[in-house]
């Protein structure tokens, strides 16, 4: 898993590609918790290069939404593949989460 | 010809990826359409992280044994621990809790998402522990003759 | 932590495709190049092939026990057989000659392939057999600093 | 591994998908065999959609080869993906076979 950042003015899109599962997820909630801590909004994580993700990888997007609830960021995910979206939808959290198509609507208005 | 296949790795998250291509190649060998494929390998990752994290807390270096079975209209795969025995029914309550709350859709909190994945996605998933033998997870899934879409049906039912 | 992961299967041909994707992915995870990996996944199903047809006899339902241990420079990987003690002295000159009548390019015939393919492919290669405990092959091939071509060039040279 | 065949003229063309392998291998064999007995001529293996191929599928071949040789038939093989091509190469047989980049050139003039 590679995870990368990009500022866009008050919020931040952390683009992910690879697996997302309990070896890599801590690399992905350290950057979350990090970007929490300056209070980005929104914090938009970019999900369109994943193949694969777990439960580690959802409790680490549950995360990013208490952290972000905090200071009442908003908390977004964009670009989910069919597996992806299956995880979530499985756990019975996918009308949780802000979720987007695409990254231009997440960002929409930013 | 028996069709069987036993892996045996060490407890530890990097292996993960090494188990989930090869339960992804033997989807496809069963004839699992893509979309159950991709469900049988998150359970058996989730059952192996559990094993992982609960029973060997992160830090024990004993293996896990997984047992993959191929029959034309199933797959039944077995993931054994080296660990404790652990109660059974604690387990059961457990996970019947986290259903109701996130059928409810509570307050969301992180955690308690494997056992139901395991759960929701095969169908049938059994447990087994006892001191001698550790816990030996036993999950069957079925080829749906719809095909796609039997994942999806089940959770929403 | 060993990266270490062991395969154990019936030896019939039709498990092969199932080992070469557990192969493939373990020389990724090692960082080979996807032409090295290739070589690699090939050397494996030769030898595996070889213990199904001349160890088993394609007729032997015993298993084949396959042992990849991930390193940071390389993969080793070692295959187990359940059959009878083999005569290695034999086993090599039958393999010399046949390399020799391939760089002659005499009269084509087909077969005495898997051995060299082996040979060419992987950096080491050591047999190991008895009565008691059949034959292992171990294998071992480095990563390659200068990434693609290390295969080509060496058959080359 | 599927074969599929197609004549032409007095030729004929196989086309394999899939991996070439000791289990798949003696299906391509009997086909090869069949045409062989035919005296297609030239017996074309059109090898595009072949991902993997090993020492069995090689033997195969040099079989094809030796068939179609007897009656003097030309046998050609096309559309090596690297894998395949590698095979060849660390067998030494490649110089041996009439290899052709895509089936258009090994139909050439049929
Ligand atoms: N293999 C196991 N060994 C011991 N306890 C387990 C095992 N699998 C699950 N459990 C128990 O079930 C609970 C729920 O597991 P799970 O749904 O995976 O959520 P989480 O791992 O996030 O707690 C765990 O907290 C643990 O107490
Ligand atoms: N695992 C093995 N057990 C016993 N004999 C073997 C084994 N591997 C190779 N051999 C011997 O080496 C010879 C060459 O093997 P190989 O290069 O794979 O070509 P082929 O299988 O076409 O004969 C075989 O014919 C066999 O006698």
């Amino acid at each position: 898993m590679q995870v990368s950042t990009q500022n866009r003015n008050k919020g931040a899109v952390i683009s992910v590609s690879g697996d997302i599962d309990l070896y890599t997820s801590p690399d992905l909630r350290k950057e979350i918790a990090k970007l929490a801590k300056k209070k980005k909004n929104p914090l938009v994580v970019d999900l369109e290069q994943v193949d694969y993700m777990d439960s580690s990888g959802v409790a680490t997007l549950v995360e990013g939404l208490q952290l972000t609830g905090r200071y009442e960021g908003s908390f977004r995910v964009a670009s989910l593949n069919d597996g992806v979206r299956e995880v979530f939808e499985l756990a019975r959290l996918d009308k949780v989460f802000d979720v987007y198509d695409n990254l231009d609507q997440a960002l929409a208005g930013f | 010809m028996r069709e069987c296949l036993d892996i045996r790795i060490p407890g530890h998250p990097k292996m993960m990826k090494l188990v989930r291509s090869t339960v992804g190649q033997a989807c496809e060998m069963v004839g699992f359409c893509a979309r159950d494929s991709h469900a049988v390998v998150l359970a058996v990752d989730e059952g192996c992280t559990n094993i992982i994290r609960h029973c060997y807390r992160d830090c024990s270096e004993e293996d896990i044994v997984i047992r993959i079975r191929l029959f034309k209209n199933r797959i039944e795969i077995l993931l054994r621990d080296f660990g404790e025995e652990i109660d059974l029914e604690k387990l059961r309550d457990c996970v019947e809790a986290r259903r109701r709350e996130l059928e409810k859709q509570g307050p969301v909190r992180p955690g308690g998402l494997g056992v139901i994945l395991i759960d929701s996605i095969m169908d049938r998933v059994h447990y087994k522990s006892s001191q001698k033998f550790g816990t030996v997870l036993k999950m069957v899934k079925y080829v749906s003759p719809r095909g796609e879409g039997e994942v999806a049906s089940k959770h929403s039912e």
